[in-house]
């Protein structure tokens, strides 16, 4: 099946030289810049395939760059949980970019920004270096920050600011951690930290994990760091919304799957995850249940879905890693497409019984229905749960899906049957090829079951 | 022969089971419920009061009756199952007593329903209706209280009259439609 | 006494007994003054035929519980054909005595929509209330002209 | 075989007539002792023999559809049916074939058919009368299910003829303190199931014109006048089977057809009485409306009937 | 064999939903589908060890298959339970689709679709052996009905439903999980039982899971919603079938795969199991609340909702009890349910497409109008209310029996009068439809609605005369569960309390109606109309315009001294649960002020307080 074995630099680099190139194309030609852009996001996805099948087939795939040798050069380490996020990201970012076609103006900025964010969330998940993670994350922040403003209203601009704000210190808190670390071992790659963290003293590694994980938790929307979700999601344009929902906050998570299980993993650290995690799937879900506004109720319910994961993260156990992978893929997927499909109202699904039936895909996932992939997520989590005796977690998260079903109801049943839609055939597209993946992994889970059983095996086994 | 027999063994019944309906226009009304309590006991003959035309036997036409009401009780007299007896209470239904000059007011009964027996008096006592009840049974008894008989077979007549009555005019009222009103 | 103060017209012809004589287009006015006045009970409404006259004369009983007098509007209009301005809307109840002396008088009340037949039921003649309708002719000529039902 | 079937077709044929001539009996001597209350004459007491003749005899018939026809075959038809599965003096026609319950069921046909039939004649007046008395009977059904169903767990049977043998040798339920306050509760049901006054506003000849019964005459009221009066001899004789020992006095085994004509004697002046009282009670009051007669039943009837129940309660768990 | 029978419903599904423009084709496609089960049922017939014609079997299946989908394998296998239920789903499927084939005109491919996906789901649960798949197919049912009720676009409608049926599933999923976490395994066959509180509680949370689908109180909230605004074929399926299926699964749960002897061991009240006795208590609770506040409904469909709900209460009380006499009657009184709450719905539905009217004081006088319609009426209602002219009465007469059994003093009253309270709403419908004055002129309904009913009904006739018949269908499940099958002939039953004989009761009321017919062909008869009635002598030629149908506020008083004690109901208790929920979300909405600097302040606290943390630790 491998063609060719991809480095995983050319990931990252191909869209970021691209993107650098685009001015040069949009000088040129201003028409063809999203035939450009888009032809890029295709390679990268295509490349991020090749990449998934030699993971698949080798194991974990490193690559040093800048010929240093680690500790001292900078490692690429590409797992199974990255190869999958970095597929995902890649070809959601394509997907999703088509719902962006038939704007009339489409500047260079926003592609430029586009295709940067796609590169460096892609980074973050396939990179084996903390400055290098701490360096991406700084990208994707400023590159969020251009996308989530690009709507150009008052409310975007307000989101983006309150993003701007909080990702600062988001970016300060890790920077603080990175010093720490760098300061007691003098290294930054992941193994090396991995294999000599015990050799720091108590309080000094606590104090790391605190700076990191609240750095990373401002990415990875955990409550209480993740006040920005709900006033950018809710001023960006619903598009831009669910680019950020596939690409940053995925590598969030991922980020902070890293730290907990690789970088820094004692009991309670797991604790902590699983007490942030059941707060912020309570708190997320339960501001979502009053919520009018259409967005924001959806960022609320990322906040949750985040939390969820988390919780699945917590568990440290091979099921519910698995779960876990099933969660941050059906978050991705469904919650992208209600998001593209947040302006369709309930006449739109009568109108178009196509979109409206993958709109109602997209909520059945996120609720956990049979046979989708959130199913499988919260059944694996829930086994897993049952297996530890975490009856309490357990009612939580059912709670949780209850109210989850009601607002979602409300979601879908919204309107009062007079609104125009005006959903774009590229949304339409957009939408119909996400609810298709959905589809896809309800009628073959095992697709993804068996690379999430690797990466579980891999990740609890302290690699990436 | 036997067909004979049997009729007169259901005459004999029915003089014995009188069910009456009170048609309460005047103050006949305040005859009746002395007749039927405790005083002069009515049931011991086997007459009760019913409350519907559908139940009863004999319609008591308890007073004057205006073209108004006359309407109702045409109609309360054609729900009736035969045999049906019509009994005539007081002056006012014989020749309008004392409304015999009202410009609303029928003056003879018999004229749009076949009575069989009237009570003279205004209005009679409770004795007097007994008195006639006695002789209403004595008549079914002999076969010879044929009011409704009488209006199938002179259907056309009753009908007409009924209907120069409501209309108050003589001049507008030419034929009748078809019927025995059975 | 109240009536007294209210209308200058107003005479008592005996103890709380008011008789205003007025015109047609002032009652209205007059009832409405005196419901808002204490007077909530509209007792009737009665007409008399002054045939010498060629007046109908139409009267408005109204009562007072709170000063316990009688008040009488009492209006005279022609008897051929003049129309009287239904009171309808003031008190529901003259809808029917409307509907009564229309059937028996044959005046004629603007706006009152169900001046149908009340109790003569399609009666053709002449309303039998009027002084010139013969009574004791009608009955001759009509039920005793109704024939018995002949026994062939 | 054939011999048995036929011969117990007759007994069975001959028990129901002979049911309803006591319903047509009791029908006039209920009116004659009316009448004696009320210091009249009153009619014979053969009464309501002439009624339902003349009711048959009548000339014309009017009915309002076939639906409105059912109503005279199923209130006879259901009546008999309903008789014939009750034990009568001792003698159990079919009562082995089904039990209270299926007589507590099988009384419905009759009501159903009739009210069939009511409904279908169309008058509002029957409506609201079949109303009262659908709620009359889920008024009276309360108390009695109640005691029925101590009765039973009692008992531990719930078939009639079993609870009738288990009195016999005059150990009759009424004996039984906690079954003595429950005939009181089942007699106050019995009056509203007889729509005896102070029940009889299903009726309510005056207000509604006889309610159900406003459209039928003739042939029609005949039936429904013959289930009634066949109701009134049902409805006593499963009162008098259930807390009189069914009238058995004598052992059939022990004195031959002796015992049967004594304990029909004893079952006819049995029912006879309880007829009698509900009448008496029947004379004397005025009539409950029919809300009214719902929270009598439910309030004060069945609180007593639950009473008898955490009696029965208490020594079923002992 | 059965993977296939799946797929093929699945493609007939798809084409149903390909035919939407055509509704009649497509109604006829899926009418083909719907037989499907029917023969899989039938085919499956001796297999449970019931000896049905072989003419009749039209291809041999597998008894049981494991499906492997790459990380789970599903394990269906037929069992004499799963057996009887899918007769009754199977049966009432394909008349709700025939039914459907006049009435459904607008979106028919999607209703189609819907019905047979929820058909599929139905037969994956009835068939599942394992915790996966039996809750897989229980989402799949759940959801295609949650399509199905979303045609409404009644707004609460689909809102009660969705909740509650979210709510179901979480309960059942907690005490799947419950279960499994106590046995390890997901199979029910190798599950084994201590008889302790955590598996007290998984059955506990599992029952109160399908109280939602069989509408127990007070989990009944949503169905008069849902009932009263969805399309009538579909209603008839969901109140007539797929509510069996909470049922089956209760019985599934406590009997098989619990087990009796778990259950008797949390303590037991006269030889039945507490918790079997407060099943049966709700059952007996359910009976009369659903039946009191059925007579309180105009709306036709309200009323049936209701009255259904009432219904369901006795299969709870049979279940709970759970002796043999008790399991028969509730899987009768299912058996009759099925049938009757089914040809119910389907009359209602038909009324309606010739009237076009659901309120039953707007309707009237139907009987001669539509006799075929109103016989079948009768009929069903004969055997909702228990009159032993229909089969319904033989199974309330097996639980009433039950019960005494077991000295239930306080359940049996109740459902005695649950019992007689019936009688009142189906008189309600059959004076305010069908009998009266009449008001529309409507035509006879056509032809495949009424064969859709009558074929229901036929059913009740059937198994009234041979109630034997039906306890020899049940046994293969009372063996099943080690019971003794209770002693029968095919039209007698007998208990050890007394016997019911149903020949008998025919024969008797045939001398009874012949008796009858003598007195009442006595006498000739002329037929009157309707006008022509007895009201106080005044002729309603004059009164057109004041109708003389008394239907609507039918049991005014009854209302009057009921209403105060129903004013609180079990809605309102949700209502003020939902409530609650809805002031912890405000409050949860309140954390986000939308002011930077309260975020920047949370991340100092969550600092300060983790730093806190790690010093007192």
């Amino acid at each position: 099946m491998v063609m060719f074995d991809v480095p995983p630099v050319l990931l990252i680099a191909f869209p970021l030289f691209f993107a650098f190139l685009a001015p040069l194309i949009y000088y040129l030609s201003k028409k063809s810049i999203k035939f450009y852009t888009l032809g890029v996001l295709i390679l990268n996805a295509i490349l991020s395939y090749f990449l998934f099948f030699r993971v698949m087939d080798e194991g974990v795939v490193y690559e040093q760059l800048s010929g240093f040798y680690p500790p001292v050069g900078i490692l690429l380490a590409v797992g199974y949980l990255g190869s999958i996020l970095a597929m995902l990201i890649n070809t959601l970012a394509t997907i999703n970019y088509v719902s962006f076609f038939d704007e009339k103006s489409h500047s260079l900025r926003f592609s430029m920004l586009y295709m940067l964010v796609t590169a460096s969330s892609t980074g973050i998940v396939v990179t084996g270096d903390l400055f290098n993670m701490f360096v991406f994350f700084e990208i994707t922040a400023v590159g969020s920050y251009g996308l989530l403003a690009s709507k150009g209203t008052k409310r975007s601009y307000e989101g983006a600011i309150k993003y701007i704000v909080l990702g600062s210190i988001g970016s300060s808190f890790i920077l603080l951690g990175i010093a720490t670390i760098y300061g007691y071992l003098k290294t930054l790659n992941f193994y090396d930290i991995a294999a000599r963290i015990s050799t720091m003293p108590i309080e000094a590694k606590l104090m790391a994990f605190t700076f990191l994980v609240i750095g990373i938790g401002v990415e990875a929307e955990i409550f209480p760091l993740n006040g920005w979700v709900p006033d950018a999601y809710q001023g960006a344009s619903s598009r831009v919304a669910s680019f950020m929902v596939l690409g940053p906050s995925k590598a969030g998570i991922y980020a902070i799957a890293r730290l907990i299980f690789t970088l820094i993993p004692f009991s309670d650290g797991y604790e902590l995850a699983l007490i942030l995690g059941a707060l912020t799937l309570l708190i997320g879900e339960l501001a979502a249940l009053n919520q009018k506004d259409v967005k924001r109720m959806l960022a609320y319910s990322s906040i949750g879905q985040m939390g969820l994961i988390l919780i699945a993260l917590s568990l440290h156990s091979q099921i519910a890693l698995i779960a876990a992978v099933f969660l941050i893929v059906n978050h991705a997927l469904a919650k992208s497409l209600l998001f593209l499909g947040s302006r369709n109202y309930a006449s739109g699904i009568l109108k178009n019984p196509v979109i409206g039936a993958s709109i109602f895909i997209g909520a059945l996932s996120i609720i956990g229905m049979p046979p989708f992939p959130g199913f499988w997520g919260k059944w694996y989590l829930i086994v897993d749960m049952a297996h530890n005796g975490l009856w309490f977690m357990i009612s939580v998260i059912l709670f949780a899906a209850i109210v989850e079903a009601v607002y979602y109801a409300r979601f879908l049943f919204r309107g009062t049957g007079n609104e125009k839609v005006t959903l774009l055939p590229g949304e339409k597209i957009a939408i119909i090829s996400l609810a298709v993946l959905l589809v896809i992994i309800a009628l073959f889970p095992f697709l993804l079951y068996n690379p999430a059983s690797n990466a579980a095996t891999s990740f609890l086994g302290g690699g990436p | 022969m036997r067909q004979e027999d049997w009729s007169k063994l259901a005459r004999i019944m029915s003089k014995r089971s009188l069910w009456m309906v009170h048609f309460c226009t005047g103050c006949g009304a305040m005859e009746m419920p002395p007749v039927l309590t405790s005083r002069y006991d009515m049931e011991r003959f086997g007459m009760i009061s019913m409350a519907t035309p559908r139940q009863a036997d004999v319609l008591l036409v308890t007073g004057y009756l205006a073209v108004k009401t006359l309407k109702r009780l045409v109609q309360v007299y054609e729900q009736m199952r035969d045999p049906k007896y019509v009994v005539g209470f007081g002056s006012c239904t014989i020749n309008g007593g004392m409304y015999w000059d009202s410009y609303n007011t029928i003056k003879d009964l018999s004229k749009y329903m076949p009575v069989d027996i009237y009570i003279a008096g205004c209005m009679p006592r409770p004795e007097a209706i007994i008195d006639a009840f006695l002789k209403l049974m004595d008549m079914i008894d002999k076969g010879e209280a044929t009011g409704w008989k009488k209006y199938h077979k002179y259907y056309k007549q009753y009908k007409r009259n009924q209907k120069m009555a409501f209309s108050y005019r003589l001049d507008e009222v030419k034929d009748i439609e078809e019927g025995d009103g059975k | 006494m109240k009536a007294m103060e209210l209308f200058s017209e107003a005479k008592e012809i005996k103890k709380g007994r008011i008789r205003i004589e007025t015109t047609k287009d002032k009652v209205e006015e007059m009832i409405k003054k005196l419901k808002n006045n204490g007077y909530e009970h509209f007792v009737m409404l009665s007409c008399i035929d002054w045939i010498k006259d060629g007046k109908f004369e139409l009267v408005y009983h109204m009562w007072s519980y709170k000063y316990k007098e009688h008040v009488m509007i009492s209006i005279k209009i022609n008897r051929d054909g003049e129309t009287v301005p239904t009171m309808s809307h003031l008190f529901p109840q003259i809808e029917t005595y409307e509907r009564e002396i229309h059937e028996m008088f044959g005046v004629e009340f603007e706006g009152n929509k169900r001046l149908v037949s009340f109790v003569l039921e399609g009666w053709p003649h002449m309303p039998p209330m009027r002084k010139d309708f013969d009574t004791e002719k009608f009955v001759k000529e009509h039920y005793y002209k109704i024939p018995e039902v002949k026994e062939e | 075989m054939v011999m048995n079937i036929i011969t117990s077709i007759l007994v069975m044929s001959g028990m129901v007539a002979l049911g309803f001539a006591i319903g047509m009996l009791f029908n006039g001597i209920a009116r004659k002792v009316v009448a004696r209350i009320h210091n009249r004459v009153g009619p014979p007491v053969y009464q309501g023999y002439i009624d339902v003749f003349k009711l048959f005899s009548k000339k014309t018939n009017i009915s309002h559809g076939w639906i409105f026809d059912l109503a005279a075959l199923f209130s006879v038809g259901g009546i008999a049916l309903t008789f014939l599965f009750l034990p009568v003096a001792g003698v159990s026609m079919l009562s082995g074939e089904g039990d209270l319950f299926l007589i507590l069921y099988l009384i419905a046909i009759p009501a159903l058919g009739f009210a069939l039939g009511a409904g279908a004649s169309g008058n509002p007046n029957a409506a609201v009368g079949m109303m009262r008395a659908l709620m009359m009977m889920l008024a009276y059904e309360l108390p009695i299910a109640m005691v029925i169903v101590a009765m039973m767990v009692y008992y531990n049977t719930t078939s009639l003829a079993g609870i009738v043998a288990m009195q016999s040798n005059l150990k009759w339920a009424i004996g039984i303190p906690p079954f003595l306050i429950g005939a009181l509760v089942a007699d106050m049901a019995l009056q509203g199931m007889l729509m005896e006054k102070p029940f009889d506003i299903p009726l309510a000849p005056h207000e509604i014109a006889t309610g159900p019964l406003v459209e039928f005459g003739g042939k029609h009221l005949g039936s429904i006048i013959l289930y009634k009066m066949m109701g009134t001899v049902v409805e006593t004789t499963l009162f008098v089977d259930l807390f009189l020992g069914g009238g058995v006095v004598l052992n059939v085994n022990q004195f031959g057809w002796f015992a049967y004509l004594v304990n029909f004697i004893v079952w006819f002046v049995l029912i006879l009485v309880v007829f009698l009282i509900a009448v008496i009670i029947n004379a004397v009051f005025p009539r409950f409306r029919i809300e009214q007669a719902l929270k009598f039943y439910w309030k004060y009837d069945a609180l007593v009937a639950l009473f008898i129940l955490f009696w029965i309660f208490s020594g079923v768990m002992v | 064999m059965l993977v296939e029978i799946f797929i093929t419903m699945l493609i007939l599904a798809l084409v149903a939903a390909a035919l939407n423009k055509y509704p009649k084709i497509s109604g006829i496609v899926t009418f083909f589908a719907s037989l499907i089960p029917f023969l899989v049922v039938i085919s499956w017939s001796q297999d449970i060890g019931l000896s049905f014609p072989q003419f009749l079997k039209f291809f041999t299946l597998e008894k049981s298959l494991n499906y492997n989908i790459g990380i789970a394998t599903f394990m269906l296998k037929i069992t004499p339970l799963g057996w009887f239920f899918l007769l009754l789903l199977a049966s009432a499927f394909p008349m709700a689709i025939l039914f459907s084939i006049t009435f459904i005109k607008k979106n028919a491919g999607g209703f189609y679709a819907a019905m047979i996906t929820s058909m599929i789901g139905s037969m994956g649960i009835l068939l599942a052996q394992d915790i996966l798949s039996f809750y897989m197919f229980w989402e799949i049912m759940s959801w295609s009905i949650l399509a199905l009720v979303m045609r409404s676009h009644d707004k609460k409608a689909i809102m009660s439903y969705l909740s509650f049926g979210v709510l179901s599933a979480m309960l059942i999923l907690l005490g799947i999980m419950l279960l499994y976490s106590e046995t390890g395994t997901f199979v029910f066959s190798e599950m084994g039982f201590m008889a302790n509180n955590t598996t007290l509680i998984a059955l506990s949370l599992l029952v109160s899971g399908f109280a939602v689908k069989g509408v127990l109180v007070p989990m009944h909230v949503w169905a008069p919603y849902v009932y009263s605004r969805s399309e009538e074929p579909f209603v008839a399926f969901l109140s007539g079938g797929l509510s069996k299926l909470g049922y089956f699964a209760m019985i599934l749960f406590m009997y098989s795969v619990v087990g009796i002897s778990v259950l008797n061991s949390w303590g037991t009240f006269r030889d039945v199991s507490i918790f079997g006795y407060t099943l049966a208590f709700i059952g007996a609770l359910t009976a009369f609340i659903g039946t009191v506040l059925a007579i309180m409904q105009d709306d036709l469909r309200k009323l049936l909702a209701y009255s259904s709900i009432g219904q369901l209460g006795y299969i709870a009380i049979g279940i709970g009890i759970g002796t043999p006499l008790a399991m028969t009657g509730a899987l009768f009184q299912a058996l009759n349910h099925t049938f009757f709450k089914s040809a119910l719905f389907l009359a209602a539905g038909a009324v309606y497409y010739r009237t076009g009217k659901w309120k039953i004081s707007e309707l009237g006088g139907l009987g001669y109008k539509m006799p075929f319609t109103f016989l079948a009426v009768l009929f069903a209602i004969f055997a909702l209310a228990g009159i032993p002219i229909t089969s319904g009465f033989a199974a309330k007469w097996l639980l009433y029996e039950a019960a005494i059994q077991k000295k239930f003093l306080f359940i049996t009253p109740i459902m005695l009068i649950a019992g007689v309270g019936a009688f009142l709403y189906s008189y309600k419908i059959l004076y305010g439809v069908f009998l009266g004055e009449p008001r529309h002129n409507v035509k006879e309904a056509p032809l495949s609605q009424l064969a859709a009913m009558w074929l229901l009904v036929l059913p009740l006739i059937i198994f009234l005369i041979f109630p034997g018949w039906f306890v020899d269908l049940t046994s293969p499940i009372l063996k099943w569960y080690g019971l003794m099958p209770i002693s029968h002939t095919p039209y007698t039953i007998t208990t050890s309390l007394a016997a019911y004989n149903t020949l008998a009761v025919i024969l008797a009321l045939i001398g009874g109606l012949i008796l009858a017919f003598a007195l009442y062909f006595s006498k000739p008869q002329k037929v009157v109309p309707h006008t022509d009635n007895y009201l106080a002598g005044e002729p309603p030629e004059l009164y057109e315009h004041i109708s003389m149908h008394a239907a609507s506020k039918y049991y005014e008083p009854f209302d009057e001294v009921f209403y105060p004690f129903f004013k609180r109901g079990a809605e309102m208790c949700w209502m003020a649960i939902l409530k609650f929920v809805k002031i912890l979300g405000e409050g949860a909405r309140a954390i986000y002020t939308g002011i930077v600097n309260d975020y920047s302040i949370y991340i100092l606290i969550f600092f300060l307080l983790l730093v806190g943390w790690w010093l007192i630790w």
